[in-house]
C-alpha cells in the first residue's frame, strides 16, 4: 500500500477520501477507507459484492452521511454539505439503474439538468432560451440520442436511457463525474460505443467509475482500486491489480 | 322537489335523477309559483295555502350528533301529526319539510336558509349544539325565521326569532347545587366537562354560585369532545375527595367517563362522591347503560318517569308512534314542546306572520305540556320548574326533588351581561 | 401541589395513576395492533378502522342480546364468545372488503386511504340504519365491571386488567404467528420480496386477504373489549383514528416491537401529562411532541438504519 | 396579453374562458341569490382543492390538514369582521363594551393582544395571505428538510389540524370556542347579508378563483411544474441535478396554502361565521376527495370536481336525508378504483378526441407540447404508483 501511495506523482488531487467509516447499525459497509483521485484520471473502483462501491459514491454525494472521515473535493469538505451544495461543487453522480424522468422528453430531461434556475424563483422565471436549446443539442448529440429529443424517455432503450443520464449529468459540466455501472444491461455495439463516450468526455474532468465487466475497465481505466469488506485492497493500473496475489484470492475465495 | 313525504314507488331511481336535473329550474319556479295569499293570516308570502301550512325540521340525522338529535325530530314529528288529527293550526294541516344538518355548522346554515329562502317555512324546529344555533341565528334574523330550538344550554342569548324551549343553564344549575348543599350537605365541588361553550359556561355559573354559597370548588378540568380515557381525571378525583362531582360531560365521552368510573370502584349509589350532572337524559343513559350509571343525580326540567297526566299520554303516544322501548329525555320532550308553543302563538295571533307569532308569544302557556306547565317568558325562554332525578338501573330517573314554583329563565345572569 | 395530602395517599395515586397509565397503554396496543399489520406489512392505509372496532362493539352488543334472550344461565361468560364472533364477522368483512377494494389499489397506498375513507361512511350509515342513530349500551356481566381492592386506597379496575390481559395475550399470539406460523412466514415473504414470493409459489393474493382479514379481526376485537370502556355508537369509531394511526406512525409502522414502543411512550405521557395539566392541554402537548418526534425521526421510534 | 398567452396555451386557454363563462355569466344568470350564495361557498373551497392539486397532484405531498389553511385564512377575515361587528355601540349591553360578545362571556375584559391589528383592514389582507403561508412555511422546512414524506406527512398533517382544532375549541375566550366566530355583518360599513353584497362577493370570489388559476396554470407550465413531475419520479435524481428538493416542496406546500386561506376568507365572507369545524379533520380529507373527483393533475378538474361532489351532497340530502352517506361513499370508492384520473382523465378518454376531430389542426409546436404533456400525465401515474408501491414494501 505505502508502495502506491509513493508512486503517485506529487499533482493535486481533486478527490481525498481519509478515514472514511460508514457503519448501519454497527456494520462497517466502509471502514477507514482512504482515496485519492487526480485531475483527469479515470479511476474505476472494483470489487466483490457488497464490498461497500456503491456506498463510496453515496458518502461522496452526500446521500448517506460519514460516521467518520473526511472527503474534500479541491478543498471543499463535502461531508458537510447537502446532496444540491455538493452537486454545485461540482460533482455529478449516475446512478446504477438509470435514474432519468420518464414522463419527460429527452429534451425536458436535459434541459431540466442544465444548470441554471436551480432555486424556486429561477426555475418559475425560467425561458427555454437559444442558449438552452444549442447546449441541449449539443449533449444529445454527444450521447448519440440527437433524433431523439422529442421522444418519452420511457421509450429509450435501457442503454440509451444509461447515455441519457450521463448526458444529464454532462450538461452541468461536472468536474468529478461518477458512474455507477455505465455499461451494464449494454449491448457490445452501445458497450464500445458507451467507451468512446466517456474517452470523450474524460478530457477536463476526473471520473470514477463502478464496473464488474472488466474488458471495459481495462478499455477505459487510468487505474484501478480493489475494494473489499470496506476497505481498499489493492490500487495501481489493471495489470498490477491483476496480478495481485491477495486480489486474486478474493475473487477466487468468492 | 320534496318528493321524500310521499312513499317511494318503483321508478325511484328516474325520479330521483328527474330531481336532480330539476333543481336550479324547481327554485325559480317554486319562487314564482308560490301562493301569493295576501290575508290576514299570511300577509308575508309564507308557504301557506287554505289548507296547509310548510314548516321546517332542521336536525342532524347523520354525523356525530345523530346521536342526540334524534329524539327532537321524533318529538316534533309526533307533535305535529297530534296537532293535525285535531285539525292543524288555523285549520291548516301541517306539512313538515325536514332537512339534515349533517353535524355540521355551515350545512344547518346552508339548509336554514333554503327553509326560509325557498320554502318559505312559517316556523322552523331544530338546531341541538349551541354552535348550529349560533350559526343559523344571523340567517333566521336576516330573513326573519321563527326558530324553536329545544336543547338546555349556556345562555347568554336572546335573539327576537328564537323561542328557547329547553332551560338556560342558571335555571338549570342553581336549583340542583342548592339541592346537594341543603338535603346532602355537600362541601367541596369538582367541576368535570367536555371542552366547549356550554360546559365553561355552565361551570363559570356553577362556580360563582358554590362561591356565593361559600363552599369550595376543589378541581374544574375539560377534556377535548370525544374524549375516551378518564382514569387520570378519576384519579385526580379520587385524590380531591369532593362531596360531588358536577359532571357536564356530552356526547360519547359520557359513556366512557361513567363506565370508567364505575369500574374504578366509585360506587355512585353510596354518593361518596355524588356525581351530579346535568348532562345526562334518558337518551344518554341508553348508551351508558342504567347499572352503569346507577346512583347518579341529575338536575334538569323533565323525567319520563314524571307521573302526571300530560306526562303518561304523551309517553304513551311516542311508544305508539316510536316503538316501545324507546326513552324520552329532557331535550326531547323540550322539542315537543315547539309546535304546541308555535300552534299556540299562531292561533293568539290569528295570523302565520312571524312578527305575529312573535308578538303574541310572550305570556303564551301550555297547560298540557308533559313537564307539567310551562309559559313563555319576555325574554323568549320558559317558565319551568327543576326537578332532580336518581338514575335508577332500570334507564330511568326517580324524581327525588321538584321546585315548588316555576323558576324565571335569566339568560344573561349578574356578571354576564 | 401535594402538600394537603399523606404519603399513603400520594403513593396509591400514584400506584393508581401508574395503572391508568397501563390501560391507557392496553387500550393504545389494542387499537393499533390491527393497523400495525395492515398499514405496517401491507402499506394499506386502511381509514375505516374505526369503524371495523365499532362493528365488533356492535357483534358484541347483538350476542348480549342473544344470551339474555336465550342463555341467560350462562350469560356470565358470553363476552369471550362475543369476542370470538367479533373476530369472524369483522375478519369475513375485512376479506370481503380486500377482495372489492383493497386488491385494486395496493399500488396506490395513498388512494387506499381515499377509498376506505369512503368505505368508513358507508359503514357509519349502515350501522344507522341497521341499528338506529342512538349509542347501544352493551351491558356488561357483573364481574367485568367492579373493581379490585388492594387495599383501601388502591383500587384495580378489573376490567381494566382484562383489557391488559387481553392485550399481553394477543399480542404475543401476533408475534408469534407472523415469527413462526406459515401465514406469518409467507406473509413476511410477500412483504420483503412480492415476485419472489410468487416465484416460489406463495399464493400472494390469498396471503393479502388473509393479512388483512387478520388485521380486521384483531380490530373486532379490540371493539369488543372497547365496549367496557366506551361507547358504541355509528360514529363513534372515527375517535380512535388519528390516536391509532399516530401509534402505529411513531412505532415505525413494519415493527411491532415498535407498535407496543410506541403505544407505551404515548400513553405514559398523556396520563402523566394528564394528571398534573387539564385534559385538553395534556392532549395537545402529547400531540405536539409525537409531531416533534416524528419530524427527526420520520421513519418512527423503530427502524433499522440501512442503506437506502 | 402576449405574455399571458405565452404560458397558457391557446387549447387551455379555451378549457379556462368556458370554465369562466360558466362561473361568471351561466350560474348568475341561471340562478336566484340563494343557489348562486351556495355556488359561491362551493367555489371557495375549490380553493383548496385547485391547492390540492399543485402540492399533491404535481407535488406527491398529500395533506390532510389543507382545513387548517381554510381555517386560518377564515379567522383572520372573521377577526376583522366580529371586531368592526363589535363596535361600542352595537355591543352596549356588556359588561366591556367593544369587544366581541363571546369574550364578553368569557369575562375578558380587554382585547387580547393579537386581536388589535385586525382593527386595520389592509393588515387583515396581509394576514389573510401571510398567516397561512408563514404556518405552511414553518411545517414545510420542519417536515421537508427532514425528509418527511408520503403517509407519514399525511399522519402528520392530520395531527396538526387535530391540535389546532382542540385549541380552538379549548381557548374559546380568544376564539369564540366550537361555535366558531359568528354574526358577522359588515366590511368596512357594506353589509356583507344583502343580496347586492352576495352578488358582488360572488364576483369577487370566481375573479379571484380565475386569478388562482391562472397563477395555478403559470407553475405548472413553468420549470418548476416539470421539476414537480420529476421529483415524485426520481427525486434523487433531481436531488443530484443539483436542486434542494425540500425548497421546492415548501414553496408549492405554501402556495396551497395560500390558495386554501384565500378560499376560507371568502367563506367567512359569503357565509357570514367561520368555525373550527373547517379546521378539523373530516372536511380536509372531504377537501382531498373533491380534487381527486376533479382529476388531482387537472387543475380545472378541480373547480369542477369540487361544484359536483358538493352539488350531489346537496341534492342527495334534500332528496334522501337518510341515505346521502351511502351515495358520497360510493362516489369516492368509485371515483379511486375506476377512475383515478377524476372527472379530467374521464374527460381525456371520452370527450377529447371527439372534439378533437372537429377542431382545425393547432399549431404544430403546441400540440406536440400538449400531447407529450398529456402523455406524459397518464404515465406519471402510473409509474409513480410502481415507485410508491416498491416504497410501502421497503418501509
Amino acid at each position: 500500500m505505502l508502495e502506491t501511495n509513493k508512486s503517485i506523482p506529487q499533482k493535486e488531487f481533486v478527490l481525498s477520501i481519509e478515514g472514511l467509516t460508514v457503519s448501519f447499525d454497527g456494520f462497517k459497509a466502509v471502514n477507514d477507507l482512504s482515496l485519492y483521485v487526480e485531475e483527469q484520471e479515470i479511476r474505476v473502483i472494483i470489487g466483490p459484492n457488497g464490498a461497500g462501491k456503491t456506498t463510496v459514491l453515496d458518502l461522496i454525494c452526500g446521500r448517506t452521511k460519514a460516521t467518520e472521515g473526511s472527503i474534500k473535493f479541491k478543498g471543499t469538505e463535502l461531508t458537510r454539505l447537502n446532496e444540491h451544495q455538493i452537486v454545485h461543487a461540482g460533482v455529478g453522480r449516475k446512478f446504477q439503474n438509470p435514474s432519468i424522468y420518464e414522463d419527460l422528453t429527452v429534451f425536458e430531461n436535459l434541459e431540466l439538468s442544465f444548470p441554471r434556475g436551480r432555486n424556486v424563483w429561477g426555475a418559475l422565471t425560467f425561458r427555454r432560451d437559444t442558449e438552452v436549446v444549442a447546449k441541449v443539442k449539443e449533449i444529445a448529440d454527444m450521447i448519440f440520442l440527437g433524433d431523439k429529443l422529442d421522444m418519452n424517455a420511457d421509450l429509450l432503450s435501457h442503454g440509451q436511457k444509461q447515455w441519457l443520464e450521463i448526458g444529464m449529468l454532462l450538461i452541468q459540466d461536472p468536474e468529478l463525474l461518477m458512474l455507477d455501472e455505465p455499461v451494464a444491461g449494454m449491448s457490445v455495439s452501445e458497450r464500445k460505443q458507451t467507451a468512446e463516450l466517456l474517452q470523450r468526455i474524460t478530457k477536463d474532468r476526473s471520473v470514477l467509475v463502478i464496473e464488474h465487466d472488466m474488458q471495459f475497465v481495462a478499455d477505459i481505466a487510468d487505474r484501478v482500486t480493489v475494494l473489499h469488506q470496506g476497505q481498499v485492497l489493492s490500487e495501481g493500473s489493471m495489470e498490477r491489480v491483476q496480478s495481485d496475489p491477495k486480489v486474486i484470492e478474493v475473487y477466487l475465495g468468492h | 322537489m320534496h318528493s321524500k313525504s310521499k312513499p317511494f314507488n318503483g321508478s325511484v331511481r328516474r325520479r330521483f335523477l328527474q330531481n336532480l336535473l330539476a333543481i336550479p329550474a324547481a327554485v325559480m319556479l317554486a319562487n314564482a309559483s308560490l301562493p301569493a295569499y295576501a290575508d290576514s293570516a299570511n300577509s308575508t308570502g309564507l308557504a301557506v295555502t287554505d289548507k296547509t301550512v310548510k314548516v321546517g325540521i332542521l336536525h342532524s340525522v347523520t354525523g356525530t350528533m345523530a346521536i342526540s338529535e334524534t329524539g327532537s325530530v321524533q318529538a316534533e314529528k309526533l307533535a305535529i301529526e297530534q296537532i293535525n288529527a285535531m285539525g292543524g293550526v288555523l285549520g291548516r294541516k301541517i306539512e313538515f319539510i325536514q332537512e339534515d344538518g349533517a353535524s355540521d355548522w355551515p350545512t344547518f346554515a346552508e339548509k336554514s336558509k333554503k327553509l326560509l329562502i325557498n320554502d318559505k317555512v312559517a316556523a322552523v324546529f331544530g338546531c341541538w349544539t349551541s354552535a348550529s344555533r349560533k350559526a343559523v341565528l344571523p340567517i333566521f334574523e336576516q330573513y326573519n325565521g321563527m326558530l324553536y330550538y329545544p336543547t338546555f344550554y349556556e345562555g347568554l342569548e336572546q335573539s327576537p326569532n328564537v323561542i328557547y324551549t329547553g332551560q338556560e343553564a342558571t335555571q338549570q344549575i342553581l336549583a340542583g347545587i342548592d339541592w346537594v348543599v341543603k338535603e346532602k350537605g355537600a362541601k367541596s365541588f369538582f367541576l368535570l366537562g367536555s371542552d366547549y361553550i356550554w360546559p365553561r359556561t355552565s361551570n363559570k355559573i356553577a362556580r360563582k354560585h358554590i362561591d356565593k354559597l361559600g363552599l369550595k370548588v376543589s378541581g374544574e378540568e375539560y377534556y377535548p369532545l370525544g374524549h375516551t380515557q378518564f382514569n387520570s381525571v378519576i384519579n385526580k378525583i379520587k385524590l380531591k375527595k369532593p362531596d360531588v362531582i358536577f359532571a357536564s360531560v356530552v356526547g360519547g365521552s359520557n359513556v366512557a367517563f361513567y363506565k370508567q368510573l364505575k369500574a374504578a370502584g366509585i360506587d355512585m349509589t353510596k354518593e361518596k362522591p355524588l356525581v351530579l350532572t346535568i348532562s345526562v337524559t334518558e337518551d344518554e343513559i341508553l348508551g351508558i347503560g342504567g347499572e352503569n350509571i346507577e346512583g347518579a343525580y341529575a338536575s334538569m326540567k323533565y323525567f319520563q318517569s314524571l307521573t302526571n297526566d300530560n306526562n303518561k299520554n304523551f309517553v304513551k303516544a311516542f311508544k305508539e308512534r316510536w316503538g316501545k322501548d324507546i326513552v324520552i329525555g329532557d331535550v326531547t320532550q323540550a322539542a315537543y314542546l315547539g309546535p304546541w308553543l308555535w300552534k299556540a302563538a299562531v292561533e293568539k295571533a290569528g295570523s302565520f306572520d312571524i312578527d305575529k307569532v312573535r308578538a303574541a308569544s310572550p305570556g303564551i302557556e301550555l297547560k298540557t305540556a308533559p313537564e307539567g306547565y310551562v309559559r313563555v317568558h319576555e325574554n323568549h325562554h320558559l317558565w319551568s320548574k327543576t326537578r332532580i332525578g336518581n338514575a335508577q338501573a332500570d334507564g330511568q330517573y326517580k324524581i327525588v326533588y321538584e321546585t315548588k314554583d316555576l323558576i324565571e329563565p335569566d339568560p344573561f345572569p349578574a356578571g354576564y351581561k | 401541589m401535594f402538600a394537603d395530602y399523606t404519603m399513603t395517599e400520594l403513593t396509591s395515586i400514584f400506584a393508581m395513576q401508574g395503572f391508568a397509565g397501563l390501560i391507557l397503554f392496553s387500550v393504545f396496543v389494542l387499537m393499533a395492533l390491527g393497523l400495525a399489520i395492515i398499514f405496517g406489512q401491507m402499506g394499506v392505509i386502511n381509514m375505516a378502522h374505526g369503524e371495523f372496532m365499532i362493528l365488533g362493539a356492535y357483534v358484541t352488543y347483538l350476542t348480549s342480546t342473544l344470551f339474555a334472550e336465550y342463555l341467560p344461565s350462562i350469560y356470565g361468560s358470553y363476552f369471550f364468545i362475543a369476542m370470538i364472533f367479533a373476530f369472524i364477522v369483522t375478519a369475513a368483512l375485512g376479506a370481503l372488503v380486500e377482495w372489492a377494494i383493497i386488491r385494486h389499489l395496493y399500488k396506490r397506498p395513498l388512494d387506499t386511504l381515499l377509498a376506505t375513507w369512503g368505505l368508513s361512511l358507508i359503514l357509519q350509515q349502515l350501522y344507522r340504519s341497521v341499528f338506529g342513530a342512538r349509542e347501544v349500551g352493551v351491558t356488561l356481566p357483573d364481574w367485568l365491571m367492579g373493581s379490585y381492592a388492594l387495599n383501601d386506597s388502591i383500587e384495580i379496575p378489573i376490567n381494566g386488567l382484562f383489557v391488559m390481559g387481553l392485550t399481553i395475550v394477543i399480542t404475543v399470539g401476533v408475534a408469534l404467528m407472523m415469527q413462526k406460523s406459515r401465514l406469518g412466514k409467507q406473509t413476511r415473504a410477500v412483504v420483503q420480496n412480492r415476485p419472489m414470493a410468487a416465484a416460489v409459489g406463495i399464493n400472494t393474493e390469498k396471503v393479502d386477504r388473509m393479512t388483512f382479514a387478520l388485521g380486521c379481526g384483531i380490530a373486532g376485537i379490540a371493539g369488543s373489549a372497547f365496549t367496557m370502556i366506551g361507547s358504541t355508537g355509528p360514529t363513534s369509531g372515527q375517535l380512535y383514528i388519528v390516536d391509532t394511526f399516530l401509534v402505529v406512525v411513531f412505532g415505525g409502522a413494519s415493527s411491532l416491537i415498535g407498535t407496543v414502543a410506541s403505544a407505551f411512550t404515548i400513553s405514559q405521557a398523556q396520563s402523566t401529562m394528564e394528571f398534573f395539566l387539564s385534559g385538553s392541554t395534556a392532549k395537545v402537548l402529547t400531540l405536539l411532541t409525537v409531531v416533534g418526534i416524528l419530524m427527526l425521526r420520520p421513519q418512527g421510534l423503530f427502524s433499522l438504519k440501512i442503506r437506502r | 396579453m402576449t405574455k399571458i398567452k405565452d404560458f397558457i396555451g391557446r387549447y387551455q386557454l379555451s378549457h379556462l374562458l368556458i370554465l369562466a363563462v360558466i362561473l361568471l355569466v351561466v350560474m348568475p344568470l341561471a340562478m336566484d341569490i340563494f343557489r348562486l350564495n351556495l355556488v359561491g361557498k362551493y367555489l371557495t373551497y375549490a380553493f383548496v382543492a385547485l391547492g390540492l392539486v399543485l402540492c399533491w397532484g404535481y407535488g406527491g405531498i398529500l395533506s390532510l390538514g389543507q382545513g387548517v389553511f381554510f381555517g386560518l385564512g377564515g379567522y383572520c377575515m372573521a377577526m376583522f369582521l366580529k371586531l368592526e361587528a363589535s363596535s361600542p355601540e352595537h355591543t352596549a349591553i356588556q359588561s366591556t363594551p367593544g369587544i366581541p360578545d363571546f369574550m364578553d362571556w368569557n369575562q375578558l375584559t380587554a382585547l387580547p393582544w393579537f386581536w388589535e391589528p385586525f382593527h386595520s383592514f389592509g393588515f387583515t389582507l396581509l394576514a389573510v395571505v401571510l398567516v397561512p403561508a408563514l404556518f405552511a412555511f414553518i411545517i414545510g422546512v420542519a417536515m421537508f428538510k427532514r425528509r418527511v414524506s408520503g403517509v407519514y406527512f399525511a399522519i402528520i398533517t392530520q395531527a396538526i389540524a387535530a391540535i389546532l382544532t382542540i385549541l380552538i375549541i379549548g381557548q374559546q375566550g380568544y376564539t369564540g370556542g366550537v361555535n366558531g366566530i359568528t354574526d358577522l355583518r359588515t366590511l368596512n360599513g357594506w353589509d356583507i347579508r344583502t343580496d347586492s353584497a352576495k352578488y358582488i362577493l360572488y364576483f369577487i370570489n370566481a375573479f379571484l378563483l380565475i386569478g388562482c388559476l391562472i397563477a395555478a396554470r403559470y407553475i405548472i407550465k413553468s420549470k418548476l411544474g416539470r421539476l414537480l413531475v420529476a421529483m415524485r419520479e426520481r427525486e434523487d435524481r433531481v436531488r443530484f441535478s443539483g436542486y434542494d428538493v425540500s425548497s421546492f416542496k415548501i414553496f408549492i406546500y405554501c402556495v396551497a396554502a395560500v390558495f386554501s386561506a384565500i378560499g376560507g376568507a371568502m367563506f367567512t365572507l359569503q357565509v357570514g361565521f367561520m368555525s373550527p369545524s373547517f379546521v378539523g379533520i373530516v372536511p380536509s380529507i372531504e377537501m382531498v376527495i373533491f380534487c381527486a373527483v376533479g382529476g388531482r393533475l387537472s387543475i380545472l378538474g378541480a373547480v369542477y370536481g369540487t361544484l359536483l361532489v358538493n352539488w350531489a351532497k346537496t341534492s342527495f340530502s334534500e332528496s334522501f336525508p337518510e341515505l346521502w352517506l351511502f351515495a358520497m361513499g360510493a362516489l369516492f370508492i368509485g371515483v379511486v378504483m375506476a377512475f383515478p384520473n377524476g372527472l379530467a382523465g374521464l374527460y381525456q378518454t371520452y370527450v377529447e378526441p371527439r372534439l378533437q376531430r372537429f377542431r382545425k389542426p393547432a399549431p404544430v409546436a403546441s400540440q406536440s407540447q400538449v400531447v407529450s404533456l398529456e402523455a406524459g400525465k397518464t404515465a406519471t401515474t402510473t409509474n409513480s404508483a410502481d415507485k410508491e408501491y416498491s416504497h410501502a414494501g421497503n418501509q
